[in-house]
């Protein structure tokens, strides 16, 4: 699937060395998930599946709401559930997050992938999976901050939300989005999103949430998956969201400086060799030492 | 040019049949392995998937040579692990590295089969190769399956994320040793033979290791037998 | 002639589907749009479209269900999509967990498609032809009306009815199939007659 | 519901209490949604659970299931004594001036109203009127300060029920019942409105149409009703069960709500005898005196040209009632064996109805039962063994079973009423599959090959057969186009314009374009006379699809059709005072304008009837006015009173001796498979899950991916008491059966304080059965009590008696 391939008009292209030619501006989009307004229902999970084709193989009942009890390959998506009695308000919350992929803009995916073409970011800040190019090494996975990707056991690639760039292409917005009964989930330029989630901030901080903020990480250079929440300031509350995520050390080790010092390495030994030929010649054996081998044959016999 | 007029000069057997096959199945799994490694390692070398028929068989076929390198490379450390023990004279060998390198032997106590430096190969390659391998289960999904399953835990993924890290820091290791192993091999002219038809000349056994040409002539009255 | 209005009348401004949108792409360069369609092609291009109303709770979203052929042309038409209708006042365009899944129920494993009969003591079904089955219901329930109608009480008073025959009818049968229905029931003279309001 | 989906928008306030809008109607609860973010509007919810809806609420109080009636009492115990209602409404649009009979009592110690016979648990309702004066109409204290007034007698009725009663019988904290006192009262001044939104968490108890009541009463003393944003809001469970008992499929009713004859009624002049609409008031509109025009319409459009003046219309073939035949009567006569035959049309009571135990054992009693259906439904193989999930043995069964295949919403073409009374046509996608056919196709086979047979070989009765009128187009298969016509109807001769004599108003033939129009002289037909208007001669207008809304209050007119009369709020003349203005400009809705009523919606009142005629805006009551006294039309009183479930962890803290409700619908059988406490402590209600729809989408792999099995919800205290883990398996029991489950141990049922006593829940869904994409389970209405309300018959779902116990085995993982 060599036809796809091409790098223009990207933003960002994994594993691909070189400056991509310049990406002409588009209008960054996102996706707001008001928490707040969320009721866990669901629709967005039974409409993501629906949308993609997606069947998940049907579990047991572990004692959660989670089901699936993960994402997996087949659910890009899941509603995940916490139960937080909040001491200010005396009242017990049920905070329930849509979970799936950030569509960072600084996608540790994307960082991590080695497979060029695999991980593609477009102009708009989708990060998309391009599954014909995947090799299913599982790199996205370590790379991803929020632990997203999942990777098939069926075909050996790595599936997640794709911010359904197939609708957005056509002017649509996520299947999600559009089912959402609440509109607890809605899409359009990442401006507008903020605006909206301005205005929702200021409702919830009425209603007396006074720490209600905007998720939109700096860590990542910001998502283009945002939540608005009621307590900005404890965000592992709901679910283990990380409070400041950012591409873990680690994988900017491995894929950053380690990349480059690594290679270094491997060309410096070579190198050494090479002028320790120059230098000192070949290591042969003599005349002499024929003889004395001989010798001691001899004396041994 | 060393030899007798006419004459074949003295073969010293170094390596049986059994462990020259050992040596080149941990050897062509090692390149394999290196090379579908670096081609996954960096983007200027993907090209190298090529050779696998794409980057989806290099992925797959690349842990399941690490199981064929690990079994493979344990074979060849139950046979010579006896030889690459330590002894003293191995300290006074490294101090005179200088002389080593500049293959002035002279200056350098008697060697038995393996010198310092080869030890250090074998026990720092296998050292990595360990690494390599409980790292490389961490980052092969259908592997960690297995083991997580047979030892009833799970791995987080920030361990994953420090074993991809590992993993990654001990293949450039483990490639620089191959480097300095193969250049050696090359380096010094007749070592090559030990591991094509499994015999030294004696003048080279004389030259890098003479302890053990003592001993292996001292063996047997009927002369050297090959030995591992 | 169910698709004649503007059905993007409401997307500006509610959020529902896109804030704002206009028809095209959305943020895209040109040749990302040819990338993200090669990728992950956008399914309903050449879809037949029917609007229709959710089947399950009774706030009666509006639906389109997308298929592909034209039933109304006497194709073969095979539903394969199922998305909220934006133009519909109440839903906006939006579905729930239900509605969302429809298409599942539409294609279940448990769709009946051909009359089955189970005979008396039998443990298992067996396929037969319509007219076997209305033949036989229809004779069942002309004897059973014979043998139990009552159509006076002991006080003379004409009461014209059938107690032995229950029958209690679906909700989510259309008011058309309703009114028929009571028609042919109460004609029938059947009292016990009850439908889902209570549960 | 009284009002629409999207007027909710238009609240201040919202209460979502018997009910679980964000789980059960999500789609509709965006409104509520809508509300919060655009209008500020506050969310309350009152429920044994913290549902979804509570979730997103902005006050969340917790209730013992089953209390519910109490609660709204001390609501309005509290708006009574903190002088917190609607003044002018009150006085003017309600009954608080009426003098009610002398003799009508309560007794506070015994719990029932005066007339009661305690030998046969019955009323003699006579005390339970006003008192009419020599004028014939309602005798009226205006100052409200008679002792009888229905003012006074309620004030009286309500003190009993402070917030520390109802903290008693409740166990909602005082505090939390006063917050939520206060920003209810915080409507009562027509400035602001407050909804109400309740569901089967009202309607599935033995007293269930009178908790309902009460929240109608408290919303009259607020003066929420008719209002933009008020109103009660029942809100419905299947796509078309409002239109399905619009249109008569209801033991007692015929289509638009017009009475079934009964044996006392055998003739058309008796039934109407049985109906007084005498205006109580003088120039009350009395609206129901128009009941004979829809009646005769509507016994013309059933038997067509045999009917005729001179015999009754027809009247006499209609089959007359001896009684009720209510789901649980009916499964009643089934397991007395006294029912031969029976067709599910869609439904599926194995699950849905109580007691399944004693289900099986009816079913397996009937000769045949027929399923129209599209899916194999539990009830059409209840003879099958399906191990511990249904555990019979096939050859003891010899019931004769017929699964006819139907098709379904998406593969046929007709409307569909909703919750809000709008009815919306929907279009076929796709034919069905296999030899699948549509209900219509398939009742009218099935009827035409009966009427066949009596027509050739005789048989009992069969003209009663013989005369319905049948004349479709193609009478195997009449299409829907044709059904909704014909349930619109049309003049059968050219009739005069009553305005203009020289005019015609239609010809002959022509469709009604409103019920205004009907006759009770054989002239007009109508199927069901609430839907006239909705198919004129300008075409089928539940077909339209203009979703403009010109008058900004989210009122969409143009968009199908809602009955009556195309109203999207009921009782809208409400919105305006007696004067006709509005009640203020935020909740303008209706008003007048000097000549006529007019504003965003059709008003609900004639629209020339001038203000000053004080004709009140009730004008379906003979009253005029909205009814705070219901007099005797309900069965266990005027006036709502807590009574406990049949089986309660606790007696009734206010007359112990009348725990329950004393006119409820209960067999004998039954009683004694009651439990008490001693042996089942834990309340236990039953409740939808928003992943799926009652037992239908178990069918579905979307739904059962994201909720594959049946569980059981209980608290981390109850849990730790009976040493249960998360996931782990239980087996909870009441008196009639038991089911297992895996238990989800949640912070969401909360252990309440009863009368000085812990009491626990025990949460469990309906929607598993043994048929399906989902686990197999058991149902819980093995569990389930079969008693029902006194009025409605509504089995009593949400709350019983239970124990719970740990089964062995690990927890799974």
């Amino acid at each position: 699937m060599s036809q796809l391939q091409p790098a223009f008009g990207l933003a960002k292209r994994s594993a691909t060395t070189g400056a991509l030619p310049p990406a002409k501006a588009e209008t960054p989009v996102a996706k707001m998930i008001d928490v707040s307004k969320c009721i866990g229902c669901k629709a967005c999970q039974v409409a993501c599946m629906e949308w993609n084709d997606l069947r998940q193989d049907i579990e047991e009942n572990v004692g959660v709401y989670e089901n699936p009890h993960d994402l997996t390959p087949n659910a890009w998506t899941l509603m995940r559930f916490a139960e937080w009695e909040n001491p200010e308000r005396g009242q017990l919350e049920w905070l329930i997050r849509k979970d799936g992929c950030m569509h960072c803009q600084d996608p540790g995916c994307l960082k991590a992938c080695p497979a060029p073409g695999a991980i593609v970011q477009y102009s708009n800040g989708i990060v998309d999976f391009i599954s014909a190019n995947c090799i299913g090494c599982g790199y996205c996975v370590k790379g991803c901050p929020f632990n997203i990707p999942r990777i098939s056991t069926a075909d050996n690639k790595a599936y997640k939300c794709t911010l359904c760039s197939d609708r957005v292409a056509v002017g649509q917005g996520p299947a999600c989005a559009k089912a959402c009964p609440t509109k607890a989930i809605t899409f359009g330029t990442k401006d507008d999103m903020k605006k909206l989630a301005a205005e929702r901030v200021a409702d919830l901080k009425d209603r007396g949430y006074s720490k209600a903020g905007l998720y939109d990480p700096p860590g990542v250079q910001g998502t283009h998956v945002m939540y608005v929440l009621h307590h900005l300031d404890k965000a592992p509350l709901y679910a283990g969201l990380p409070q400041n995520p950012r591409i873990s050390p680690l994988v900017e080790l491995w894929k950053g400086a380690g990349k480059y010092a690594g290679l270094a390495l491997l060309g410096v030994t070579a190198a050494f060799g090479v002028v320790h030929h120059l230098l000192a010649g070949a290591n042969r054996v003599t005349h002499e030492d024929e003889e004395n081998a001989e010798k001691l044959r001899g004396g041994g016999a | 040019m060393s030899q007798h007029r006419g004459e074949a000069p003295l073969q010293v057997p170094r390596y049986s049949g059994s462990a020259r096959i050992n040596h080149w199945v941990v050897a062509i799994s090692f390149v394999l392995l290196m090379i579908s490694g670096l081609a996954l390692f960096h983007p200027s070398l993907y090209w190298l998937t090529g050779l696998f028929g794409g980057g989806p068989t290099a992925r797959w076929l690349h842990p399941w040579l690490g199981v064929v390198l690990v079994i493979g490379f344990l074979g060849l450390f139950l046979r010579f692990f006896v030889a690459n023990l330590p002894e003293r004279t191995d300290w006074v060998w490294l101090a005179r590295l200088r002389h080593v390198l500049a293959g002035r032997e002279e200056y350098l106590p008697e060697v038995g089969k393996y010198n310092a430096g080869q030890k250090f190969v074998f026990w720092a390659q296998a050292f990595l190769v360990l690494v390599m391998f409980v790292t490389g289960i961490g980052l092969w999904p259908v592997g960690l399956a297995y083991f997580e399953q047979l030892l009833g835990f799970k791995a987080t993924i920030d361990q994953r994320r420090l074993a991809a890290v590992i993993h990654a820091g001990a293949a450039v290791l483990t490639i620089a040793i191959w480097i300095i192993h193969v250049y050696a091999a090359i380096w010094v002219r007749g070592t090559i033979s030990a591991m094509t038809r499994g015999t030294v000349t004696g003048g080279w056994a004389w030259r890098h290791h003479r302890k053990w040409l003592r001993k292996e002539i001292g063996k047997e009255p009927g002369g050297p037998q090959p030995a591992e | 002639m169910n698709v004649q209005f503007s059905r993007r009348q409401f997307l500006k401004g509610t959020g529902a589907g896109v804030a704002g949108s206009a028809i095209g792409a959305f943020g895209f360069g040109g040749a990302e749009v040819a990338l993200a369609q090669a990728a992950h092609a956008f399914k309903l291009s050449k879809a037949t479209e029917t609007r229709n109303t959710c089947p399950y709770c009774s706030v009666s979203c509006g639906m389109i269900l997308y298929s592909r052929g034209d039933v109304k042309k006497g194709e073969k038409a095979e539903i394969f999509h199922i998305e909220g209708d934006v133009d519909n006042p109440v839903n906006r365009g939006t579905l729930c967990p239900k509605g969302a899944g429809a298409l599942d129920f539409i294609h279940s494993k448990q769709r009946v498609t051909r009359p089955m009969h189970r005979k008396p003591g039998s443990d298992k079904f067996e396929p037969v032809t319509w007219d076997f089955a209305m033949e036989r219901i229809a004779k069942l329930m002309k004897e059973d009306r014979d043998a139990n109608f009552i159509e006076k009480t002991r006080d003379g008073v004409t009461v014209n009815r059938w107690p032995t025959m229950g029958f209690l009818a679906g909700c989510a049968t259309s008011n058309e199939a309703g009114w028929l229905t009571w028609k042919a029931v109460r004609g029938l003279g059947i009292v016990a007659v009850d439908n889902q309001a209570r549960i | 519901m009284t009002n629409s989906w999207t007027d909710i928008k238009n609240a201040d306030v919202v209460l979502i209490m018997g009910g679980n809008a964000a789980e059960a109607h999500p789609c509709g609860f965006k409104w509520v949604t809508e509300a919060k973010h655009h209008n500020k509007a506050r969310l309350i919810v009152v429920d044994p659970r913290f549902t979804r809806s509570a979730s997103v609420s902005d006050f969340y109080c917790p209730i013992r299931a089953g209390t519910d009636t109490a609660y709204l009492l001390g609501v309005i115990n509290y708006l009574i004594t903190n002088d917190k209602i609607h003044r002018e409404y009150v006085a003017n649009y309600t009954d608080v001036s009426m003098i009610v009979k002398e003799g009508f009592s309560f007794d506070e110690q015994e719990g029932v109203f005066s007339g009661f016979n305690a030998n046969n648990r019955t009323y003699n309702r006579d005390t339970w009127d006003y008192e009419i004066g020599a004028d014939g109409f309602v005798v009226r204290d205006t100052t409200l300060e008679h002792p009888r007034s229905v003012y006074q007698l309620l004030k009286k009725h309500a003190a009993r029920y402070t917030p520390e009663m109802v903290e008693r019988v409740c166990g909602a904290p005082k505090d939390k019942f006063l917050k939520v006192c206060e920003m209810i009262s915080s409507t009562a001044n027509g400035e602001k409105s407050m909804t109400i939104m309740y569901a089967l968490g009202w309607t599935q108890h033995s007293y269930g149409s009178q908790t309902i009541r009460t929240a109608g009463m408290l919303q009259l003393l607020l003066g929420n009703i008719g209002v933009p944003g008020g109103g009660v809001n029942a809100l419905r469970g299947h796509s078309n069960v409002q239109g399905l008992t619009d249109i008569g499929l209801l033991s007692q009713s015929t289509p638009g709500y017009l009475g079934q004859p009964r044996d006392s009624e055998p003739t058309l002049a008796a039934h109407m005898a049985n109906r007084n609409f005498r205006p109580m008031m003088q120039n009350s509109v009395s609206f129901w005196q128009n009941y004979k025009k829809f009646y005769v319409s509507l016994l013309k459009s059933m038997y067509g040209a045999s009917a005729t003046a001179e015999n009754d219309f027809g009247y006499e073939w209609l089959p007359k009632l001896d009684k009720v035949y209510d789901t649980l009567q009916m499964f009643e006569l089934v397991h007395q064996g006294q029912v031969n035959g029976f067709v599910c049309q869609g439904f599926n009571p194995l699950l849905s109805v109580p007691n399944k135990g004693k289900l099986i054992a009816g079913l397996s009693k009937l000769k045949f039962l027929v399923s129209i259906d599209p899916l194999e439904t539990d009830t059409v193989k209840f003879w099958e063994n399906h191990g511990e999930a249904n555990p019979v043995d096939p050859s003891k069964i010899q019931t004769e079973v017929f699964m006819l295949p139907a098709t379904c919403f998406a593969e046929d073409e007709g409307s569909f009423t909703n919750s809000s009374r709008t009815i919306n046509w929907r279009w076929k996608a796709a034919n069905g599959p296999g030899e699948a056919r549509n209900d219509i196709a398939i009742m009218a086979e099935l009827f035409l090959r009966i009427r066949e047979l009596y027509e050739k070989q005789g048989g009992k009765a069969a003209d009663p057969i013989l005369k319905v009128d049948w004349s479709y187009a193609n009478p195997k298969l009449p299409t829907a186009d044709e059904l909704m016509r014909e349930i619109n109807g049309k003049a059968l001769v050219d009739i005069p314009d009553p305005a203009d004599a020289t005019k015609t108003l239609y010809k002959a033939g022509q469709q009604l374009a409103t019920f205004g129009h009907l006759r009770d002289d054989g002239t007009t037909t109508s199927g069901c006379w609430i839907y006239t208007g909705a198919y004129t001669e300008r075409g089928n207008m539940t077909a339209r699809r203009d979703n403009s809304d010109p008058s900004g209050r989210y009122v969409y007119g143009n968009w199908g059709f809602a009955w009556p009369a195309n109203r999207r709020i009921l009782y809208n003349r409400a919105s305006a005072d007696p004067s006709g203005k509005p009640w203020s400009e935020r909740k303008s809705y209706i008003t007048w304008n000097g000549k006529a009523w007019g504003g965003a919606d059709v008003p609900d009142y004639p629209p020339p009837l001038a203000p000053d005629r004080n004709a009140g805006p009730y004008i379906m009551n003979a009253e005029g006015v909205a009814r705070l006294f219901a007099r005797k039309m309900m069965n266990e009183g005027p006036f709502p009173e807590h009574y406990e479930p049949f089986e309660s962890p606790v007696a009734n803290a206010l007359h112990p001796k009348m725990s329950s409700n004393p006119a409820a619908r209960v067999f004998g059988g039954d009683r004694a498979a009651f439990g008490t406490s001693k042996d089942f402590p834990y309340v236990a209600t039953t409740y939808r899950l928003t992943e799926h729809f009652h037992w239908w989408t178990k069918t579905n792999k979307l739904n059962a991916i994201t909720q594959p099995e049946f569980f059981v919800e209980i608290s981390p205290e109850l849990a730790k008491e009976k040493n249960i883990s998360n996931g782990q398996w239980v087996k909870v029991s009441s008196n009639r059966g038991s089911v297992k489950g895996k238990a989800v141990i949640t912070k969401r049922i909360p252990a309440l304080k009863i009368d000085g006593k812990t009491v626990h829940t025990v949460g469990m869904p309906i929607h598993y059965g043994f048929i399906g994409e989902t686990k197999k389970a058991i149902g819980v209405n093995s569990l389930t009590p079969y008693v029902g309300d006194a009025n409605t018959q509504t089995p009593e779902y949400k709350a019983f008696l239970v124990n719970i116990e740990p089964l062995s085995g690990p927890a799974v993982s």
